[in-house]
């Protein structure tokens, strides 16, 4: 029994935890989320590399959130989920418990949301090379080349929502793609409908996205949709100098400003 | 063909500086093209960037945004967050390949008529250049042509 | 009555290549990590060697936006304009997977329920679909758990199935199927004797026994097996929007100006808001619920009242599930629990 | 063994060879070896900004792009006129990535980060001062006039020498040796600069002024280190002296030279010999 | 079903010589809405205000759109005509087919379009617009003057007067500011204290007035009629009301050479010390700093002293709540000193003074009573140079702007000088003399040829001192650029005004805006001088810009005069035009989910959290609510909430995307 189910167990039987959100095997050698409610659920808990998807958008799901104390497994896009959801008001101090495993393999339990802190400030965020790499790539491109290649992307999407979904961040019971007076986005997955979808979501990101790229990784046809506020949190980052998830009391970037702000296109 | 092309631009200015400003383009008698429309909201912090997109899928060419210079605000700061939001959301239509040279971002104060035509006049024939919005419009007509 | 032909490797490209010169033709395309049904004007462009393509075929027949009228306001009230089905282009769709061909079944029992679907019912007619076997399988398959195979005829208008030389046997299955190969006779070669086509087929084994299936999910209703589900389901439509048989539709109108249309749209009982009330209440509160709606609706409702299931076994949804949750897997349970 | 790179320009091997000396010396005596900027060239000097920008920016440029190709870190720059040129030409080439394309597309070579210029005020309090103590033989007892001239406070945004009108880092070195330094209104006024050469009669009424407002005030010597300054005040002498119709022989010292007197070198060894002006120790 | 009204105005010529008004009429009357178009003459005449209200009341028009000059300019007049005639006002919208289209386009097809794709805009628009009711907002009738210098005094005098109850909070331990310290005043050469003292005296009568000296502003919240401030009054460490002021505690305090403020450092005083004679309240204070029992914990030689036992080393700071309706910030300005100045000695040189130290050495009140001494050995200068724009108008000193003042007090100085010198010389080295106002050219030009002040046009390079002389080097413009040097017993710096230490932080306490320099912003340069744009909080004095005496009277008259116009309703009204956050039935209540980044964005302070509770008072959902008293309606929150939950009246989103997309498609 590993270290992570130990203290799955302990919470669970202290009263601590009512639930712990964490990892267990899924299909054909995948791993899935998985809700330990009771001893032999925890029993099932796993953590190993495989378990890379940020879990945070369980702590305020409708079916979870009422079970609050909770505790959850946490990788470093988790923890940084976390950090961000308390900036935003949406957890309490005390409202959950953040078992973080770190790079040696350690559980380090967190009670307190500034011990959360204290594990970020050892770490440098930095975002996945392929990640990079595809950014570099379509930096690189002519504005035209840029078009064709989203829109090629655009065609395909199905406003399934899954990116909003996996998102640990798109907490809003009402998405202003639901709003309808007015019709801001159209219902209808055309191209030009998806495209709007995408920008006001990267744009509603900007400056809270913690680089999970869980809103990727959740796109049935593969579209590379996590690029878009990861990129904007990286010019954040060298514009202001801001970066998200790392500190409750931090900046809103986009809602606070400097008099001195720079920019180069305002005539 | 170039010379019949009359661009749709829409201009989203503040009511206290830009609008102001035009106002007084107008009482200079100053002449620009009539291209430019003018939608008035109460300070450019008010802007919604969705609203743009809405321009452009609406068969806009062009987009003009003005308010007041930094420090001018009429409520100090609203052009302030206006600035930082227009970084973010330039810098994510360059990325998307959205060709930014359609919007032209500025400051045009209550007292600068004269910049507010040349604004104008500038962005109308910049986009004169760039022609029709042809790449958006195709986005945005696939629902309306099948 | 099926013909049996012989369609060699040579002869694939050129069948194509006669049929694009009078219909568009469809076929499984890859786009970078996307597989999909694209319009293809060759053979070379079809994708190999993979399992299925991402999305299903019925976009074909219900695509995901779907004009159904459009009208224009004016100053005395509206102005209807229908749509003209003589616009709905004849299609060939080359390379559906048996089970997505097979949905088709499922599909023209929901549109043709009472009433019938017009705009439906012209696009599955001008629809011709060729479909090939399955000679490779993942895990998340399980068309034989649901009576489908790898090598089903159903759906299809002709069923190719490649052997190890390359070459295809050819079912001609339908009218609709006939008129393809007279397109080009001279590319479909008889064949004497069985040419046993089981052999080139991908092995699929049975995840479950389905017989009562009916009956032991409906035990399940109120039961707390769904509890784990409500949980991890992350509600988003991901499941219904793959699924070759998942029909629910949202009506929408699009208004530009003065002009206007209503569409129908894809639309799926995962999602929170297909059920939510303008009271702010909500039939189906949870996940859980939806999850089981979605179970229930495949399994129970629909062959009660259509006498076929709303699964075929593609495991598409299984396989796109961001949080994992299969399909297959969740009826296993509920057949082994009741 | 401390290793710097040195740029020693014309003076140091012309006018102000005591000054090379005197540096020299010193290194040796503190254990730092000074590497010479491979192919060194002209700074440019006080003419070329006058005449042609891009000719004024680009040869300090090869200087500092000769430097960096010899992965110097760091440059030991004496003469004051050379250090603000070099100074001044990576600060506009630095701010301004037009005109550092425009300068390296002229010397045909790139310029990849700053480096670190030192004036010989900057390299004597970073890596003379921290020894300085156990080296002094002899304290230099004297009031002395700390003289800076202008090309090492000048301009202040991009040097930052310590105060702009009454610099001090001179005056607190010396008191180190043991000198007094005088309080003096004239620290960064005009010598005369190259005037030296065209208009020797004003030369002699403005260097006269300086060093007749040091003596008067009581210094025993004038500490300057920049060649410019030294050479009115020391070589213009006779024409000071016979402008101001009085004869003035408070002598004129290179810090370096004040700081070698002390540390016991001897007058070949700091170059005091070749002074007009004679110096007693 | 919407019933629109479209009126199309011609002014004159001015719209209808490049527009089509009766087609555009005739097009409007085509859209979907609207059931009566027409065009007039001069729509803002009576009769076309007429027009208008007939067409209400037989029509039964739900909205109103006035296609016609900017609404900057008329909105106003058309919105109350549909008042009159029973149509809620805010359902009247202009379109500006004047200023933004016939003035600036030539005739033509084009510019009908324009003109009818502007009104259509509109008539979208307002197809969307809710009558709105104006907001009142109870006026709490007291003002907060925070700063006691001449114009603290005249604003609060003003208001005073007017009925109102005012509290004046002064940071130092006495009123009279700047001017208090002032020799004579210049074009008159008046004793400034003479006119000065009888005001604060006055002061400390009024009935109306309540005096906190040592005090200052700890935070505020609220709004304009409704403003809460906390003032921190100071530990004095002397009892007000047992204190009688009789002095004896100064007389034996034991450190005596504390360099007094008021004297600007020419004079010393005591650490428990009354600023100078005529301070009011005069009462002593104690300067905690300096005074030996709070250094070394013995001494309180003053309070066995005291016949009253005021004396209270125990007093702590207090912190008073005071409510108001408005507030005058009256905080006005310093000046550099000399050590800002690294030409000039930075300080260094005693001889080198600023002009408030001259003013001192010129007062008869003064410490030389009034002799021009100077200070280093105090004998009485035969040179004096008087350095004009000592920082002012010098972009590489951060400060371009003209202090205003210095021209004037230079030349009453130079003539101060030569009064009481008479064999004196005075020099002033001048930019330019800026000397605009009444009698004030009179006045420089009789320092120049009555008293023979010698005017040199050019700056001063450097000063140093030799001999116990100061060597003032110069360069005189107006003889090419010759340099002057000029062997001076004094140098009098009239060094740059620039905002007081802590103006920004009062600022931003008190949400108003203030300019590069740090002196508040008015909220218009020209018809708002003494308004700021946080209504409520005006402006009087040199807080605002370098001002001299008259002017920081005037202003200080006209912001109390803004205080008496506010203070005249017993309610404000405000335009609705404010920012809403949605509330929908249980169990969603709202769709704000309490982010709170709103809080960060508004320029007001405008947006608070509120609780949602159930029965049992357990809250459910804590939300963003916008105080409509505080909102502006600038909308920021509106563009920048992500579920949409905060929309702005009169700029809803619902109004401008329906204008987007009426203003595209046709």
């Amino acid at each position: 029994m590993g270290a992570i189910n130990e203290i799955a167990a302990r919470l669970l039987e202290t009263g601590e935890a009512k639930v712990v959100i964490g990892y267990g095997e899924g299909s054909f050698g995948s791993v899935r989320p998985a809700f330990a409610r009771n001893q032999e659920e925890a029993e099932k808990l796993i953590y190993d590399k495989r378990c890379t998807q940020n879990l945070a958008m369980y702590v305020y799901k409708k079916e979870i959130s009422p079970l609050r104390k909770l505790a959850i497994v946490a990788n470093v896009s988790t923890l940084r989920g976390i950090i961000r959801l308390a900036s935003e008001n949406q957890i309490k101090n005390g409202d959950i418990i953040t078992l973080y495993i770190n790079e040696l393999g350690e559980v380090i339990e967190c009670k307190a949301l500034s011990e959360i802190e204290i594990c970020l400030a050892e770490i440098t965020p930095e975002i996945k090379p392929e990640d990079k790499e595809l950014i570099d790539k379509l930096d690189a491109m002519t504005p035209q080349e840029r078009w064709n290649f989203w829109i090629s992307e655009m065609e395909s999407c199905i406003k399934c929502y899954a990116c909003r979904q996996a998102c640990p961040l798109c907490y809003c019971t009402q998405c202003a793609v639901e709003v309808n007076q007015p019709q801001w986005i159209p219902v209808a997955a055309n191209t030009s409908g998806n495209l709007e979808w995408h920008i006001t979501r990267a744009m509603h990101l900007s400056g809270r996205c913690v680089e999970c790229g869980q809103c990727g990784e959740a796109c049935p046809v593969n579209i590379p949709i996590h690029l878009l506020p990861i990129k904007l949190a990286e010019e954040i980052k060298n514009i202001y100098g801001t970066v998200s998830g790392m500190k409750i009391q931090e900046s809103n970037t986009l809602s606070t400003f400097k008099p001195d702000d720079k920019e180069n296109f305002i005539g | 063909m170039e010379n019949d092309f009359e661009p749709k631009i829409v201009a989203f200015v503040c009511n206290w500086c830009t609008y102001a400003g035009a106002d007084l383009t107008g009482t200079s008698r100053i002449k620009y093209s009539p291209n430019v429309k003018i939608i008035r909201f109460p300070c450019t912090g008010r802007i919604d960037f969705m609203l743009l997109l809405k321009a452009f899928s609406n068969g806009a060419d062009g987009v003009i945004v003005s308010g007041c210079h930094p420090n001018d605000c009429h409520y100090t700061s609203g052009n302030f967050h206006a600035r930082r939001r227009w970084v973010v959301f330039r810098t994510l239509l360059d990325f998307m390949g959205i060709d930014i040279n359609r919007i032209t971002f500025t400051w045009v104060s209550a007292a600068e008529g004269a910049k507010w035509a040349e604004v104008v006049n500038t962005t109308a024939s910049k986009i004169k250049e760039l022609g029709p919005y042809e790449a958006y419009r195709k986005i945005t007509n696939e629902i309306w042509e099948s | 009555m099926s013909k049996i032909k012989k369609l060699s490797k040579e002869s694939f490209p050129l069948l194509i290549k006669k049929i694009s010169e009078t219909q568009h033709v469809y076929g499984p395309v890859s786009q970078g990590k996307r597989i999909s049904y694209q319009r293809i004007s060759s053979a070379d462009e079809l994708a190999s060697d993979f399992i299925i393509p991402d999305m299903s075929a019925k976009s074909f027949v219900f695509p995901k936006i779907e004009k159904l009228f459009s009208y224009t306001k004016n100053k005395d009230g509206v102005e209807v304009q229908d749509i003209n089905l003589d616009n709905i282009p004849h299609r060939v769709v080359v390379g559906i997977r048996p089970c997505d061909a097979a949905g088709m079944e499922s599909l023209k029992a929901i549109f043709s329920w009472d009433p019938s679907d017009p705009i439906f019912e012209t696009r599955l007619k001008r629809t011709t679909f060729i479909g090939l076997a399955c000679n490779q399988a993942d895990d998340y398959c399980f068309c034989t758990s649901l009576g489908g195979s790898p090598g089903d005829t159903k759906g299809s208008d002709i069923l190719l199935t490649k052997t190890d030389t390359g070459d295809y046997i050819a079912e001609i299955l339908t009218s609709k199927g006939e008129k393809i190969v007279t397109l080009a006779p001279d590319l479909f070669q008889d064949v004497e004797g069985d040419l046993q086509k089981e052999k080139f087929l991908a092995n699929v084994p049975k995840r479950f026994d389905n017989s009562d299936l009916q009956n032991k999910i409906n035990a399940a209703f109120n039961t707390d097996v769904f509890d784990e589900y409500a949980m991890r389901c992350m509600g988003c439509s991901a499941c219904a929007f793959v699924c070759p048989i998942c029909a629910c539709f949202d009506i929408q109108d699009e208004t530009k100006g003065s002009k206007g249309q209503r569409v129908r749209l894809w639309d799926s009982c995962g999602a929170k808001l297909f059920t939510l009330h303008t009271s702010g209440h909500n039939p189906r509160e949870t996940q859980g619920a939806r999850w089981r709606q979605r179970l229930m609706h495949k399994f129970s409702y629909m062959p009660e009242r259509l006498e076929v299931r709303g699964c075929v076994g593609c495991g598409r949804c299984s396989r796109r599930c961001p949080v994992d949750m299969n399909i297959a897997e969740s009826l296993n349970q509920l057949i082994i629990d009741n | 063994m401390t290793k710097l790179g040195f740029y020693p320009g014309c003076s140091l091997e012309g006018t102000a060879r005591e000054y090379n000396e005197s540096v020299m010396s010193l290194a040796t005596l503190f254990d730092i070896q000074l590497e010479q900027v491979p192919d060194w060239n002209c700074c440019g000097a006080t003419a070329a900004h006058n005449l042609n920008k891009i000719l004024s920016l680009s040869l300090p440029a090869r200087i500092l792009a000769q430097a960096e190709k010899a992965g110097m870190k760091e440059i030991i720059v004496p003469c004051a006129a050379c250090y603000s040129r070099l100074s001044v030409t990576q600060h506009e080439l630095f701010e301004n990535s037009e005109l550092k394309k425009q300068v390296e597309e002229v010397m045909d070579m790139t310029l990849s980060s700053p480096i670190r210029i030192l004036n010989v005020v900057q390299f004597i309090q970073e890596f003379i001062l921290p020894h300085l103590s156990e080296k002094i033989v002899k304290p230099f007892d004297k009031e002395v006039a700390c003289y800076y001239g202008c090309l090492l406070v000048r301009p202040h945004d991009i040097l930052q020498f310590d105060r702009l009108e009454d610099p001090q880092t001179i005056d607190r070195i010396m008191e180190q040796l043991g000198a007094k330094p005088i309080d003096w209104p004239f620290k960064t006024e005009c010598c005369g600069a190259g005037l030296s050469v065209s208009r020797t009669d004003l030369v002699a009424k403005l260097s006269g002024k300086i060093v007749k407002e040091a003596t008067e005030r009581g210094a025993k010597a004038i500490i300057t280190a920049c060649p410019m300054c030294h050479a009115n005040l020391d070589m213009r002498r006779s024409a000071i002296n016979s402008y101001l119709a009085k004869k003035y022989d408070v002598p004129v010292l290179y810090i370096t030279q004040a700081i070698g007197m002390a540390c016991g070198l001897n007058n070949k060894q700091t170059g005091i010999y070749r002074h007009l002006v004679k110096v007693n120790n | 079903m919407a019933r629109i009204g479209v009126f199309i105005c011609h002014c004159g010529e001015n719209i209808s010589a490049t527009v089509d008004c009766a087609k555009v009429s005739e097009l409007a009357a085509g859209l979907p809405g609207v059931v009566y178009s027409t065009d007039y003459k001069y729509m803002c005449s009576d009769p076309g205000q007429s027009k208008i209200k007939e067409a209400i009341r037989e029509h039964n028009l739900t909205g109103v759109v006035v296609s016609a000059c900017s609404p900057r300019m008329h909105e106003p007049t058309f919105r109350k005509a549909c008042a009159e005639a029973g149509l809620n006002p805010y359902l009247c919208e202009m379109a500006n087919i004047r200023e933004h289209c016939s003035w600036v386009h030539e005739k033509g097809d084009a510019t009908t379009q324009k003109a009818f794709d502007l009104t259509r805009t509109l008539v979208e628009k307002v197809k969307n617009n809710h009558p709105l009711e104006s907001i009142k907002v109870p006026v709490n009738k007291t003002a907060i003057v925070i700063g006691g210098g001449v114009a603290g005094i005249q604003a609060s005098l003003d208001i005073a007067n007017g009925g109102h109850q005012v509290i004046l909070v002064e940071k130092q331990p006495s009123i009279g500011g700047h001017m208090s310290q002032l020799s004579e005043t210049f074009p008159t050469l008046d004793c400034s204290q003479c006119i000065l003292t009888p005001r604060m005296v006055e002061v400390a009568q009024h009935p109306n007035i309540t005096l906190y000296t040592c005090s200052e502003i700890e935070s505020m919240d609220g709004f304009i009629g409704n403003f809460n401030v906390k003032i921190r009054k100071k530990a004095k460490s002397v009892n007000e009301k047992l204190c009688t002021g009789c002095g004896l505690c100064t007389t034996k305090c034991p450190t005596k050479n504390i360099p007094s403020e008021f004297e600007q450092g020419l004079a010393n005083r005591t650490a428990i010390y009354v600023p100078f004679p005529q301070a009011v309240p005069n009462k002593p204070v104690i300067d905690r700093a300096n005074c030996r029992y709070f250094l070394t914990g013995k001494c309180k030689v003053c309070q066995k002293l005291c016949p009253t036992g005021a004396i209270d080393f125990e007093q702590e700071d207090e912190i008073i709540d005071v409510k108001a309706g408005a507030i005058v910030l009256a905080t006005g300005f310093e000046i550099k000193n000399t050590d800002f100045f690294p030409e000039y000695g930075y300080g260094k040189y005693k001889d080198v003074i600023n002009g408030l130290q001259f003013e001192r050495l010129a007062s008869a009140s003064g410490p030389t009573q009034g002799a021009i001494r100077r200070p280093s050995d105090g004998k009485t200068p035969e040179k004096v140079v008087f350095i004009a724009c000592a920082g002012s108008r010098d972009p590489a000193k951060g400060i371009p702007y003209c202090s205003k003042i210095c021209c004037m007090y230079t030349a009453k100085h130079a003539m101060l000088y030569k009064h009481k010198v008479h064999e004196g010389t005075p020099y002033v080295f001048y930019m330019d003399i800026r000397a605009a106002g009444k009698n004030y050219d009179e006045f420089t030009r009789r320092a120049i040829e009555e008293d023979g002040a010698k005017y040199i046009r050019g700056r001063v390079s450097n000063i140093y001192e030799k001999d116990g002389k100061l060597i003032v080097r110069g360069a005189d413009t107006l003889l090419g650029g010759k340099p002057v040097e000029i062997d001076a017993d004094m140098v009098v710096l009239a060094t740059a005004a620039v905002s007081c230490d802590g103006s920004e932080s009062l600022a931003q306490k008190l949400h108003v805006s203030y300019d590069p320099y740090k002196f508040f912003a008015e909220a218009h340069p020209k018809l708002k001088p003494v308004e700021t744009n946080t209504a409520g909080i005006y402006l009087a004095g040199a807080c605002q810009a370098p001002k001299d005496i008259p002017e920081s009277v005037a202003a200080a008259s006209g912001a109390a005069a803004k205080v008496i116009c506010l203070f005249s309703n017993d309610e404000l009204t405000r335009e609705p035009i404010v920012a809403k956050v949605n509330r929908m039935p249980p169990p969603i209540f709202s769709t704000c989910m309490g982010c709170e980044m709103c809080i960060s964005i508004c320029p007001y302070q405008a947006i608070d959290k509120e609780n949602i509770t159930n029965r049992n008072g357990e809250v459910i959902k804590t939300i963003a609510k916008i105080n409509p008293g505080l909102c502006q309606g600038c909308g920021t929150c509106v563009a920048f909430c992500k579920s949409k939950s905060i929309d702005l009246e009169g700029y809803s989103n619902k109004q401008v995307y329906e204008e987007v997309l009426a203003l595209l498609n046709n």
